[in-house]
Order: C-alpha cells, then structure tokens, then sequence
C-alpha cells in the first residue's frame, strides 16, 4: 500500500489533521492501533475553552472555537457555546485572571470579570459564599467526544482519507535519513510523510525514528467522574475552581454531571481508578457544588495526560528526518485543540509555514531550555 | 439429537410411559396393601426417599440415579409421598371396585376426611368426584406437605395425581 | 393487593407496624419491614416513572437493586432504588423524570473518615453460598466479617418455598426458607459479625492484604479489611429483547417471587411465564399457591429445560406447557395487558399465522441468569464466557480461588447452578479462605475434599453434565 | 393487537435491537465504540441489563463467538453511590 501522507495516532489530533488534509487534496492514511478516540479522546472531560494566559494559546483556541462551531453545524453533532466559569477566591488570583482576561480581550475574546452574584445567575447551584469573583466567557464551550471525532473520521473519508483502525506501526522504515515506509501489523505503507499524533505514546513513535532531540512527553494518570442523569440547565458552563485542587466539572448532553480534579499519578500507562481519588473528587466538587452529595456517581475512569514540562503541546516539523512532524504532549487539552491543530499541521505540511502561532508549540524548545509560559491547566 | 421421550416434550408422563418406565405392581399387590409408586424417570441428584423408606424399598443405586420401588418390600408407609421434594410420588392401593390414591396436596385449602373434591388428571382435566378418606396435615408430615388419600373409581388410579377443592 | 393465606408461608414477619406512606401525595397503606415497591405495588401502583427520552412507562423488574428500573423520588432525594428501599412512616414518594431537578441549597457534606473492620476473611453476600462460607470460614479458625445488601439474609433462599434435592445431609426434603432460617441460625450461634443492607461498592489489593468498601443504608461508608475475601454475589435475571419488553408489569422471574413470597404481595391476576427451566416452572407452581392464574409457560426449546417433576407438579394443576412457542409482544398502555406468542419451528423461526394472546397482566421472564461477577470484574480477576455457567464467570481453582490470590468465588456468581452446589462451593470457599488467610490448620483440606466429593456426586447425573463440561473450561489449578 | 413496539435492550437509555443492528451493519463492530455512540452499558445499571443482549447481537451478526468480545471494565463503584456518602459525612439540612 501506498499513501504520500501517514498519520499515525486515530484520536481527535490525528483525525482532524487527516480531516484537514483531504479537505486540501492530500492522500493521507490515518494508522489506529485500536479504534479510533480509543486512546485520550474518548476519556477526556469534554470542555473547549479560550481562557488561556498565553497569545499564542488563546489565538490558537480562538480559530478552534472557530472551526467547532462551523464544522459541529455542518456535519451535526453536538457543539454547545455554554461557556467557562472560572471561580476566583482572593486578590492574587483576580490579579492573575485580570492579566488573562486583557490578552484574550486583545485578541477577541469576550472573556470578562463578573461578580459572584452574576456567577449564581448563571450557575444557581453553585455555593458563591467564598469566591470574591469569576472569570466568563460565555463563547467557551463543550463538545461529545465521541459523536465529535467519529463525524471528522467520517467526512474524512468522504474526502479521501483512509482511515486503518486495529493496525499498529511496529517500526518506520528510513534510509539516508528519509522515511521510506510504515510497518505495521498489518502490512507495509509506503510513504514519505510521518505525522506522530500518539499523544501519550509519542515516545515510542519517537524511537523508531531515532529522533535526535529530547521531547519529553509523559503518559500521567488522571481520573473524572459521572453522576446519574439530571434535568437539563443544571450546571450550563464548564465551572473551575483552583481553589479546590484544581477542579472542574460540567452537565453532559445526556444529562449526567461529568469532573475531575489535579489527582494526578505517574508517569504510568496504568489507566485503574483508585479509591483515593473518589473520595476526593466528591469532596472537592461537592464544595463547588453542594447539592452534588445527593447525585448518585456511576463510575469513574482514567485517562492520560500526556505531559510536556510546560504543558503546552510539541507541534512541527523535525529537521532531521524527511519529513517527520509531531503534534504530541497536549497535557490535558488536546481535545479542545483539535481542529486548530489540523489547521497549523496541514498548513506546515501543505504550506511550509502556519497563519497560527505555530512557533509557540516549536519542538525543539525542550533541547534548547527554553520552555513557554506554563498552559493554563486543570484537572 | 436423540429423540426427545413425550414426557420432557409435554412435561408430563402418558399411562404408557409410566408402565415403560416404572413398571407397574401386580393387581394382586394392589390389593394387599397401598403400594408406592414413583412417577420420576429422569436422572436428578436427590435421594430422600430412598433414605427415608424404612424398609429399603425405595432402590436407588447413585444419588442421580431414577428411584425404582421393590413393590413387596414396600409397606404402604407413605413417608416417600411425604419427603418428595419433587412431590412425584404416589400410592395406590385397591379396595373393591375402588381406588384409593394417595397424593401430596400443597395447595390451599386443603380438603377434609369426608369431603368430596374434583379429580385431575395429569394434564389438569376434571375427570370425575372422589372422596377423601385420609388427610396427613402438614404439622404431622414428615416432609412438610400434606398427604390426603382420596377413594375413586378404580378406572382413574393411574390417571388421577391431583384434586381441586371447591366450596361454596 | 395483599395474599393473607398461604399454604406454606405466613407473612407476619415482613408485616410489622402498619405504616403510612404517600404516592404523589396520596396516601398508601404499608407495613414496617416492606420495601417502598411492595407497598406501592400492592395499592396497585405499577409505573413508577416514565423514560426521558421516548416517555416510556417503566415499574419494577429485578426488584433486587441490580435493574434501576424502581427510581424513585423519596423525602426529596431523587434516584432511590424503591425496590431495596425499606419504608418509613410519612415517607413522600414522587415519581420523578428520568432526569430529576437537583434540590437547591444543600450543605456541602463532611470529609469523615469510615469506620474500618478488621477480619480475617471477608464474605461479600448472605445466601447460601456466602453463608456457609463464612460459618466454615470460622469454624475453621478465621475472623469472619459478612455483608449483604438486603435487610434480610438468605440471598434467594428466602423465597423459594419448594423442598430441596439432594440428600438429607445437604437439606434434602427441606423448604428453601427454612435452609436460610437455619443458616442464619448457625451464623448467629457463631457471633459472626454482620452487616446487612450494606452493598459492597469495590474490591481492592492494599498491600499484602484486601478491602472491600461497603455502604450501608446508602448513608455510610464502611471499610473492611481482610487477608482473604469469598465473593458470593449470586445472579441477576436476563432479559430477552421482545417488542415492549419494558412495560410495567414485565418482571424477572425473581422480582415476582420477592413481591409473592417474601412481602405477600399478589403480583397480579393473570401471569405468562417465558421460560420452562427450574425457575419457570417453580414459579408457576409458586404462583398457583398463592392464588394467582398462570395461564402458561412458553419454552422456545423443544422440550422443558428444568426437572421434569416440576413440570408434572404444574401440569396435573392445569397449567399448559407450550414448548417451541416464543414470546413477540407484550400489549398494554400503561402496563401489560396481554401477551402475544408464537410457535418456532426447527430453525427458531416463527411460524406465520400461530400467533396467539393471552390476556395477562404480568409476563415473568425466567430466560436464564447470569452470574453476578461485577466485584471480581472491577478487581481485575480473570473472566471467561462460559454459556454452560451462564455466561461471563471467573476462572478459578478447584478450591474456589480466583486468579487473584486471597480473592475466593462461590455459589450463582461461580457458576449458575444450584442451591446444594452453591453451598458445597461455600463450604469450600469459606475453607480455603482461611487457609489463605493463614489461620487454619492444614487438617481442614479434609473438609474440601470431602465437599468437593460431594460436589461430584452431584454433578455426576445429565444436569450435572453440562456444567462439569463448563467447568472444564474455567477451572485451573 | 397493536401496532409493532420496540423491543429495547438498553433500558436505562431507550436504546432498541434495530438500532444497534443499524450501528453494526454500518461498520462498528467493537463494542466499546457501540457503547460510546449509543451509550448502551453507560446508564444506572453499568450494562447489567444490556450488555448480555449486546454481546449476543454482535456475536449474531459479525459471525464471533461471545467468548472473543471483551467485556467492557467494570470500574468502582460497582454500584451507584450518592457522592456525599462518598465524603463521609452528610448533616441534615
């Protein structure tokens, strides 16, 4: 088989950047090792959000917002502009968010200050007795993940794409530092071009190619919750208190309440939820939210976070090998990410250059020491 | 698949395979005294009547094994009727023109000595009136059921396993 | 409706104070010792709410906690599962949408930390399983700690009235419920410590030892710790798909012997069984005793699946057997009115123009069980499908232990098999917990081996023959 | 007699046979993704109810035996718990 573009990874990164590609003509061939969404995206915590305190991050989530709700309107699955809550307990931390918010403004995004009687109105179960402030963008939002990625996997292949779920890359074939081909279980795919989209397990990508440079991305364990389906209009926004172990929690579509917070493990590719963490994010969400004690919680689980020391994602082209890039490390965000990441991967790939701050996410910082500002991270 | 036998088809045994499978006792037995008579053909893991018979007549050579009555040494005792958790057990005993059939009888309301009752047969169909001659209350059971022996024609002692009391 | 005579049980047990309760606002008539289901079941509620998305009618189905079909809104906490809820006078019992409203200003509740109970084997289940585990267990030296999460133990024992098989020794010729009164008695006389209404909620490895965390009276968190764990969580009825197989009035074989014979309550006037296996055809026979019309068994198989004398016993009472008959429909508004069925031919296909109904208001689906292996799951045991042990079971050893050291199964969720089994299997268990605990001397391998003679013995007719082929494919050494 | 009804299997979320076979003859076979995009197994009752039937549907129509499909996790709490219970303490109002 043959194919000018390989993606591997099958999560949201690497189905939106096989989505962006054959929308442009490209021949590209998506490698899954199980189905795809299996590995981050089905477990992540749905929210997509702008409030970050980095220009390139919040220009980045601006043109994704973008892209979610022209293409969740036009291939029907469900996008919903609810907004983020940030709640805010003390100076320091309005402070902070005052900084953040006056970068988003910058840039168009409608983050603003409200009091915490505006923040009752919009979220009447929330206990606003300790917080002083919240930080709203009413533009932020949520997505189904499942629904989300199985819709762009779809008009992918309408346009082209080949997407091979249950094929694993055993090794990539290089000569003279080119990339000849692909081995997988299934067979060999010729091709030229190698996208590493693995997320927390990058690193072994990055081994069969003997990358020459350091990009540490590690594979953590975090945990979320969901509750019993309640009325609709409960808990609208996605609502964050770092306060309180950096917790956030939302109402799904189908009506049950869905959280987690920092309980953080590893690095360990171990995806068992532990008894800790429940007792803990009960505690932690009940504070946030008190009428939660009464809901009945139906399960948790764990996915990864796929960490970078910065938190923000490594995406580019290596130099080195012809031509290899990486758009890997998204430390609890990559969801949100997604169709901007396809944007500026298939830009570098098609165009060379990005019309998004691409450089921001440069691969090869961690070599030279010089990690960004820390992203702006919960859970 | 081997033909399946008309009785696990059914769920109930026809005259025909009771004598094919049981054997039945001698007229002259049936006169002697009630005789006990097992209506359980298939191979299940249970043994209490063959260890409840006080006189080892109940032969049983493995717990699955089909109990099969040695029908001299049976003394008419109806502790097998009692103790049958399966209630598939009988006796039979003939006086005269008539029959007396001993059955288990773990329905409400249990009949009186004297009263008349509606005979079943084993597919349920009223089949004629007897009258009920013994009544064993379940306090003085030995398996916890009530045994009652209910006199008929002797046409219907190996077609009539049950009774339906109906009061006014 | 509520049965008052009965030719074997009698109901003063479970009918204590008379209590009210309110429906809607309405006032019910309940006695303390019931469940909320029972006690709306007998004023003749059957719709306890109705589905979000396509507002289906839905009541009862497993009535033993596992379904989350009975949710309710009781004293205004949504969700409450009605069905192994006990009543409370003046207790306010809403239906809710699927989807319930949060009730608003709540105190956030108080970080505490759980009691923790020391054992030295755990035993997760009260029935006969479980219970002969934990009276072996001690007997042979352990510290034994048992839950269960009904207000009563005897797991299904309680509601069987029919007199078990077996030898004398094994409670031959004895009522299912009078095996548990004397079970119970034998836990007691041993001052084993028990917890009841307490639902284990996770198993887990802490280092060297186990825990299992419990919650009691779904207000109370409950650690017990223990060296080795006998996990003996019985079964859970299928269900089959037929078009509205989810109205009210569609229950598991079981539900139907909960509501008859352990609360007395008359589950409805005129009953179709689907399926003639054991528990059909007690059940008939169950229901024919309490005064309620079965008017028949259908069997998809060509013949009946269950002991042959439990269908001879229903068959002189007038109750038909149609096997190769096949439920399509069940009919009704707001609950079961009438049922159609069909006969199969050979190939299971339904033969078109048979169809026929039967004008019931309750259809009892005794289609089979599967074993309860959720706890054993979660913990990471190994699972094999096992359709002769009915269906997803752990493979264990001939001692009852699991892949996981320390961590013991018995009874229905080893297997789905029978009373006298489940009891050998916990006897086994409960020894080799202790043993694994470290307690017992190696003189009690006597007493496994005599059990699993016995179990041979057992399994060495054609019943036994197809779970001894199933067994072969999940016991290991 | 009525009209045809719908013979569910996924009581807690109102999912029916036909639905499921429609998923299956469209490609998805694994039952994880069957469970994620119809939500069967993610109600109340965790699939205690529905996954049996599934299993059984799946092993129909793609011609596997129960025994390849995997079961999906069973993760704590095994059973549903009100999340206050989960902290500790609940005062009353």
């Amino acid at each position: 088989m043959n194919s000018d573009i390989v993606v591997i990874g099958g999560g949201i990164t690497g189905i939106a950047i096989a989505h962006e590609l054959a929308k442009r003509g490209e021949e590209v061939t998506v490698i899954e090792k199980r189905f795809i969404g299996s590995g981050s995206t089905f477990r992540c915590g749905t929210g997509i959000r702008q409030q970050f305190n980095d220009e390139a991050n919040v220009q980045v989530m601006k043109r994704s917002v973008e892209l979610w709700k022209k293409y969740s309107e036009e291939y029907g699955f469900s996008f919903k502009q609810t907004g983020y809550l940030f709640l805010l307990y003390n100076e320091e931390e309005v402070e902070q968010f005052r900084e953040n918010i006056s970068i988003q403004n910058r840039f168009g995004v409608p983050t603003k200050l409200i009091t915490p009687e505006e923040a009752k109105e919009i979220v009447p179960l929330l206990d606003t007795s300790e917080i002083i402030a919240a930080s709203w963008n009413p533009t932020d939002g949520k997505a189904d993940p499942f629904h989300a990625t199985t819709a762009f996997a779809l008009h992918a292949q309408e346009m082209g794409a080949r997407i091979l779920e249950y094929t694993e890359v055993k090794d990539i074939i290089i000569a003279d530092n080119e990339i000849k081909a692909v081995k997988t279980n299934n067979g060999v795919i010729k091709t030229g071009i190698v996208i590493n989209a693995t997320n927390a397990w990058s690193k072994l990508i990055n081994a069969m190619i003997k990358l020459p440079i350091r990009i540490p991305i590690e594979p953590y364990r975090h945990q979320a919750i969901i509750t019993q389906p309640i009325k609709k209009n409960a808990i609208n926004p996605m609502v964050i208190s770092f306060k309180y172990k950096d917790s956030y929690l939302t109402q799904t579509d189908h009506g049950g309440i869905i959280g987690g917070i920092g309980y953080e493990v590893g690095p360990t590719y171990n995806l068992t939820p532990s008894y800790g963490f429940l007792r803990e994010v009960t505690t932690y969400l009940s504070k946030i939210i008190p009428s939660l004690r009464e809901l009945l919680i139906l399960r948790t689980w764990a996915g990864y976070y796929a960490k970078t020391p910065d938190s923000n994602p490594a995406i580019g082209k290596i130099e080195e090998i012809n031509d290899y890039y990486i758009a890997a490390g998204f430390s609890g965000h990559g969801f949100m990410m997604g169709p901007a990441v396809g944007e500026m991967v298939a830009d570098l790939i098609t165009k060379g250059k990005a019309s998004l701050p691409v450089e921001w996410y440069d691969p090869y910082r961690f070599e030279r020491g010089e990690l960004r500002q820390k992203a702006l991270q919960m859970g | 698949m081997s033909e399946i036998p008309h009785y696990l088809k059914e769920g109930f045994l026809s005259v025909e395979e009771l004598k094919e499978y049981v054997g039945l006792p001698s007229e002259e037995r049936l006169r002697q005294r009630p005789v006990a008579i097992p209506e359980c053909p298939q191979e299940i893991p249970c043994t209490p009547c063959a260890e409840i018979c006080p006189t080892n007549a109940v032969l049983m050579e493995h717990p699955n094994a089909v109990p099969v009555v040695d029908y001299e040494k049976c003394i008419g005792c109806s502790l097998c009727v009692q103790i049958c958790p399966g209630l598939a057990f009988f006796m039979v005993h003939y006086i005269g023109e008539k029959a007396k059939v001993t059955m288990p009888h773990e329905v409400l309301p249990v009949p009186q000595v004297g009263e008349e009752v509606v005979l079943l047969n084993r597919i349920g169909e009223e089949v004629g009136k007897g009258k009920v001659v013994t009544v064993i209350p379940r306090e003085k059971s030995k398996g916890d059921t009530p045994i009652i022996t209910v006199e008929m024609p002797l046409e219907l002692a190996w077609d009539v396993r049950a009774v339906k009391v109906v009061r006014e | 409706m509520r049965l008052s005579e009965h030719p074997i049980l009698n109901f003063e047990k479970v009918r204590g104070k008379e209590v009210t309760i309110y429906f809607e606002g309405t006032p019910i008539k309940a006695y303390e010792g019931e469940t909320i289901a029972m006690a709306l079941h007998a004023a003749g509620i059957r719709t306890f709410q109705y589905s979000t998305k396509k507002h289906r009618p839905r009541g009862l189905f497993c009535a033993i906690g596992k379904c989350s079909s009975c949710l309710m809104k009781v004293n205004g906490i949504p969700n409450v599962r009605t069905c192994i809820t006990l009543v409370e006078d003046g207790m306010q019992i809403e239906m809710q949408e699927e989807k319930p409203l949060l009730p608003k200003t709540k105190k956030p509740p108080k970080w505490k930390e759980p009691p923790r109970i020391e054992a030295d084997v755990i035993v997760v289940g009260g029935g006969p399983a479980g219970m002969m585990a934990a009276i072996h267990a001690q007997d042979a030296g352990a510290k034994v700690v048992l839950l269960d999460e009904n207000p009563m133990l005897g797991g299904q024992l309680v509601k069987q009235t029919h007199k078990f098989f077996g030898k004398r020794e094994q409670f031959a010729g004895v009522r299912g419920i009078k095996i548990a009164d004397i079970l119970e008695e034998e836990l007691r006389k041993r001052n084993i410590e028990l917890f009841l209404e307490t639902s284990a909620i996770m198993l887990l490895q802490e280092g060297e030892e186990k825990l299992v965390v419990g919650v009691r009276k779904n207000k109370e968190l409950i650690e017990f710790k223990g060296k080795a764990v006998v996990v003996a969580t019985g079964a859970m009825e299928r269900m089959i798909p037929f078009e509205n197989n989810d109205l009210p009035g569609v229950y598991g074989a079981g539900a139907i012997q909960t509501l008859m014979n352990t609360y007395g309550v008359k589950p409805g006037d005129k009953v179709l069984i689907v399926g003639a296996g054991n528990v059909g055809l007690i059940l008939a026979y169950q229901l024919y005793q309490a005064g309620v019309k079965v008017e028949a068994i259908v069997e998809a198989m060509p013949k009946v699946g269950g002991y042959f004398v439990h269908a001879a016993k229903i068959r002189r009472l007038g109750i038909p057997i149609l096997t190769r008959h096949t439920i399509l429909r069940a009919e009704g508004k707001e609950k079961v009115e009438r049922a159609i069925v069909a006969q199969l031919d050979e190939n299971w296909k339904v033969i078109p123009g048979t169809e026929r109904a039967f004008e019931v208001d309750v259809i009892a689906l005794a289609v089979g069980l599967r074993p309860s292996i959720e706890l054993l799951h979660q913990v990471g045991c190994q699972i094999k499908y096992v359709p002769e042990l009915g269906g997803h079971v752990v493979i264990r050893d001939s001692r009852m232990e699991t892949t996981i050291r320390g961590i013991f199964v018995a009874g229905d969720s080893a297997g789905i098999e029978e009373a006298t089994t489940a009891m050998l299997e916990g006897k086994i268990a409960g020894i080799g917990a202790a043993l694994g605990a470290g307690v017992a001397s190696p003189e009690w391998l006597k007493e496994i081996e005599k059990a699993q003679k016995e179990l041979e013995e057992f399994r060495s007719g054609p019943f036994g023959s197809k779970v001894l082929e199933g067994l072969k494919k999940v016991v290991v050494e | 007699m009525n009209e045809k009804g719908e013979k569910i299997i996924c009581r807690c979320n109102e999912v029916t046979v036909e639905e499921i076979e429609a998923l299956i003859e469209q490609g998805v076979e694994d039952i994880e993704m069957i469970k994620r995009l119809l939500r069967i197994g993610m109600g109340p009752c965790q699939g205690r109810t529905c996954l049996p039937m599934v299993i059984s549907i799946l092993a129909r129509k793609t011609g596997k035996s129960p025994d390849e499909i995997k079961l999906p996790a069973t993760r704590i709490p095994i059973r549903p718990v009100p999340a206050g219970v989960l902290v500790g303490e609940m005062d009353e109002e």
